[in-house]
């Protein structure tokens, strides 16, 4: 990868990076724009980091600003609450969204309560980096997206990244805010290309249409961004409209977005990388019925991720994760050209 | 504040400081009989020594966490019982605006960061506020107070492994009362010093008489005037009692016979006290006096604390996110 | 409370006893039955545990089997994991569901992907107590009833019991079953009374219709199922004929037993102490709404649990949660008796 | 299996499974740069001496749990090549179905009960099953194997404290290869030796060179014996090097020079092999021909592994529940 805290193009322009370059674009310009940022986590500071993501930073920085940790996710997560209390706005990375369980008391119990339990006292300006998703063959206990785990928490914030637009916009968005939030990337996209604008920073809870389409709204997240995209193309062949939105926010959710382009579609695929119980898929189709949204089909949602774990065995893992063709056929079940 | 030494003025004000975290504590469970307090209440009778000797090293703009049993930490803070006691009463008055209870007496200006119901959190969360001093370069510590059940639990050696790496400024303090709710130490945990869980993390471990509020602040000086000058984190066992069962649902029949007695007799309070009266600085009529005086103002507090009005739901939603 | 160990009445007659009974007379028949069940957790020895649970365990099973652990959620879970590969069937007790995150490891890794991993070599018979639920007075970090943290994970199964007979009988289920199960325990239900039928089992994955009724279904979990109980009392003198069911569990759902119901009524009211985002009632709406169900009126589920966290003042938990009044006032909504 | 002096047969037979782990590591290497292997791999060449001597002193029944890290401890166990290679190829002939990985080299049928992908989890769950043995009053022994990286994280503290509170039979290996990932040992652990951590856990705590087989052996021999004899736990730290980065994807660039060839010179099966030359045991050109015939066997493994199958996920779904 190129390091881009070399020659850092200026803040307004936008340029063709990959989704890698774009996470370490967001650390460089939050940490040369405020000196109490900070990055912390695991071998954060050897090689760019386990996935590349902080190349040249701690050259730039020094190590008390890229702070390689001990292992130790729950602690390290708590220390980063306290470093909010004394100034610091701390970017926390996890090596794998697998290893957020460990921190279960940090993310369940102490960052999203700790303001409220004060009663307002403080805020805690504590960023997560996730890195989530299957894909890589690396089996059952380093392959969760953990997109969904957070998101019934008032007081944190949950934020995927479907595309190098996003990787920057939304962590830049998370480091300024005054509250925890929680950043998915996903371990498969990073090294995809496309145009990122330096300097821009995401709406919190604003969900992106990525294309227009009338007949059905496919609403994705992750690398599901990318096969919802190619999934669209293959629709368009066949004669189907299909609108894409990037959720880009699990919680809050932006159902208006979504619900203005359900509206219009009548018509909804949920392509999401996790299992369908107690899912972000799940709560979106419950709010439209509960907002008496008139369906022209039923949801497709199930039946993309299967009801068994994730399995090392390469061509069984390809198989685990919802296809571009997979997300094809749903909606085209929708719309009646194939049956349901 | 943090001199090595105390003059007569400030022995008495340990006194008059460790008389009202007991009154307070007694009336908390009063209240708390009458149905004005509810849930639980994790009372601190007979460790008041602790957190008034060891809050009494703090220099403005240090900072500590506390516990769910943390009444005592808050008091000697500075937070006055009324305050306290609207807290515990739900009122909006209270230093959390009645949202937090018993288990959260929290006041950021004063430096208590904290006060947390889950066993073992506050540690790490003072190792890194801690580190935000270091990394900003302020002269500041920060102190953390824990129970003995608390260093069973994992992130207690996360936190005392992180301090030392990084050499941050923070004191742990575990305030080892030997019982983990109804379990004695010596079930649950292997040692009897617990100091000894410094050493696999290269730090010093000092077992200190948690009776003895001198001893408890100078202990405490030593350790906080080590971190301020960038020798890193040191962890202290404080050894006491606790008078009272773990909760006020409570009524401590696992422990054996005498054990209470054996403690009262070396009361913090009062152990003090016959030192000042032996001294010549606080007679016996004096420290009664005092008693009274604070007596009345902490009944005075809960009865200005009642009257304050509780929160609504509503107003509470400003506390889930700051933007 | 009356030790249920002196004087256990012969299986299969039912009798008359509080929820709290109904937990140690599972965990004393399960004991009797099969020496290799045994307690752990912590202070579950002590005085009858905490919440007064395990009372005469420890004297008739002894301190072997009626285990305090130290307080250490995540190793205590993972020690119990262990037992299981060598012949003993662990029952552990979480004092406060809030505690479960800090065994997050062991609960999301660990138990339900142990066998998995290992192809289907092993069977991991752990059985998870937690004690659950607000109304205590407990404050923000003791009040969750973390019912549907873990609902999607394969691997695991997840109840709830909203009454002593399934109190009971859901335990008795967890602890015969060869796989991970979590069962969830109210703390203001333990003094309730109710029939229990001693020897009787739990069918996994079976809700229980607890009254009949054609107009409107309530779907409730935990305290919500006496306080659906007292709506529908409610709903009755207004001429509304309610169904509640108890859910019972949260992993599998029974969507069949709800979907009759809610064929059949074609209104349903979720009654959840829990945030809806990510909960079990989201998915049984988008479940509901996927399989194409025809709604007379849209589903009442939000707005029961408040968009804040559990506060410790008392008129504002009590607040908080979802009352029978609010319950009622759903329902009436759902059948057009007051504008929406 | 567990009696304290080796004779000749086994040394030889020690030889040879070093040098079996060697071969295969190297072919793990080899074959994930053809694509075969897919994913990430960690491997341990370099440390072979540990799991050999270790393992070598369990006897029937007792357990062992390992990490990613885990090859050379299955193989050790007596997993055949080929049951390894399938595994690593995702075949339905791998311990684990093809369902595992590298990261799961699992066989509950010789006592092997566990590989785990998170640092830290194996110890708690070799409690457990220690306490399962003793519970049930059978003599099995657990051990569990992991790194220097894992003593940090709180659950390696919370297994120590439970074992030693109990007198688990577990014996706690620590494979101190001076990483963890890129960070080295100093780097996130503010001592140098590792045992001294079973100190406040009231347990020994001995250090052991990695290097040699025969110190490995003999030291868990002897923590076994203790543990069979009701006398507890032990924590055991070996002093070891691996050779190759922490995973495929790591070139090791973090390390200072000449650190990989000085360990190189201390090669557990050279140390071992010069001795059973000087002693007149097994020749270097034995020790040659040793190592041919083991490569071939590699190969041809690796080979019949290629040719299994794939499972299908409908199979896999069983593995999920057992009722
Ligand atoms: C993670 C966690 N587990 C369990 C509890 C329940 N609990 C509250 S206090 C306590 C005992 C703590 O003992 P100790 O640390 O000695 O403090 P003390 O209460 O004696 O002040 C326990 C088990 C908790 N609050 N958090
Ligand atoms: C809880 C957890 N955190 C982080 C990781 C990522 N990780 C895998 S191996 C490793 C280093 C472990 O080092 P050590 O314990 O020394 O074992 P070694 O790899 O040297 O055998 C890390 C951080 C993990 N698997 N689990
Ligand atoms: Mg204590
Ligand atoms: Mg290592």
């Amino acid at each position: 990868m190129s390091t881009q805290t070399e020659a850092a193009p200026a803040m307004g322009a936008t340029v063709e990076m990959t989704y890698r370059e774009a996470v370490n674009a967001a650390l460089d310009d939050a940490m040369a724009e405020d000196p109490s940022v900070i990055l912390m986590g695991e071998d954060v500071d050897a090689d760019g980091g386990v996935f590349k993501t902080n190349a040249g930073l701690p050259q730039k920085y020094g190590r008390e600003r890229v702070m390689a940790t001990p292992i130790c996710e729950n602690g390290f997560t708590n220390v980063a609450l306290g470093m909010s209390l004394t100034g610091i706005r701390p970017v926390v990375e996890f090596m794998f969204a697998d290893f957020m369980p460990t921190a279960g008391d940090a993310i369940v119990n102490q960052l999203p309560k700790y303001r409220y339990m004060s009663g307002g006292q403080f805020s805690v300006p504590v960023t997560l980096r996730v890195v989530s998703g299957a894909g890589g063959r690396f089996g059952t206990q380093h392959s969760a997206t953990g997109e969904s785990w957070f998101m019934a928490q008032p007081g944190m914030r949950v934020a995927v990244a479907g595309t190098p637009a996003a990787a920057y916009e939304l962590l830049r968005a998370a480091i300024r805010n005054n509250d925890p939030v929680l950043v998915h990337e996903h371990k498969a996209l990073y090294a995809r290309k496309g145009p990122v604008t330096r300097g821009a920073i995401a709406e919190i809870g604003k969900a992106a249409i990525l294309r227009e389409g009338t007949d059905v709204t496919i609403l994705a997240s992750l690398m599901m961004v990318e096969r919802a995209m190619a999934a669209a193309d293959e629709l368009a062949g066949h004669g189907v409209s299909a609108e894409v939105i990037d959720l880009r926010w699990v919680r809050p959710l932006d159902m208006e977005t979504i619900g203005a382009s359900v509206a219009k579609t009548g018509r909804l695929v949920i392509a999401e990388e996790q299992w369908h119980e107690g899912g972000w898929g799940a709560t979106v189709i419950s709010n439209l019925t509960r907002n008496g949204q008139a369906w022209k089909s039923v949801p497709r949602a199930v039946a993309l991720y299967y009801d068994t774990l994730i399995p090392y065995s390469p061509p069984l893992e390809d198989e685990m994760i919802p296809s571009a063709e997979r997300i094809v056929t749903a909606a085209r079940k929708s719309v009646g050209q194939i049956p349901a | 504040m943090s001199e090595r030494t105390a003059g007569a003025d400030r022995r008495v004000a340990w006194y008059r400081q460790m008389v009202e975290i007991r009154h307070f504590e007694d009336k908390v469970q009063e209240l708390f009989m009458a149905g004005l307090i509810q849930g639980t209440t994790h009372l601190c009778q007979g460790q008041e020594a602790v957190p008034v000797g060891a809050i009494s090293a703090m220099a403005r703009g240090d900072v500590q966490t506390n516990t769910y049993r943390g009444h005592g930490e808050a008091l000697a803070n500075g937070m006055s019982p009324e305050t306290a006691f609207a807290e515990l009463m739900g009122r909006t008055s209270g230093c959390s605006r009645g949202v937090g209870g018993s288990m959260h007496l929290i006041d950021a200006s004063k430096g208590n960061i904290g006060s947390n119901a889950i066993v073992g959190a506050g540690a790490p969360i003072a190792v890194g506020a801690a580190m935000g001093f270091k990394l900003r370069k302020e002269p500041q510590v920060a102190l953390t107070f824990f129970g003995d059940g608390a260093t069973n639990i994992g992130t207690f050696h996360e936190a005392l492994n992180m301090a030392s790496v990084w050499k941050a400024p923070v004191i742990f303090i575990i305030t080892n009362n030997l019982y983990g709710e109804y379990s004695p130490v010596r079930s649950t945990t292997p040692i009897d010093d617990l100091a000894r869980r410094a050493d696999p993390f290269a730090m010093p471990g000092v077992v200190v008489d948690g009776q003895d509020v001198e001893a408890v602040h100078s202990a405490v000086s030593t350790a906080v005037a080590r971190a301020r000058a960038g020798e890193g984190p040191s962890l202290l066992e404080m050894k006491t009692y606790r008078y009272r069962g773990h909760s006020r649902s409570d009524p401590a029949k696992y422990r054996p016979e005498g054990e209470l007695e054996r403690w009262k007799q070396r009361d913090p309070i009062e152990l003090l006290g016959a030192k000042l009266a032996a001294e010549g600085i606080l007679s016996a009529d004096h420290q009664a006096a005092i008693k009274a005086e604070i007596q009345a103002e902490i009944d005075r507090a809960a009865e200005r604390a009642a009257q304050a009005p509780y929160p609504t739901l509503e107003e509470t939603r400003s506390y889930v996110y700051a933007d």
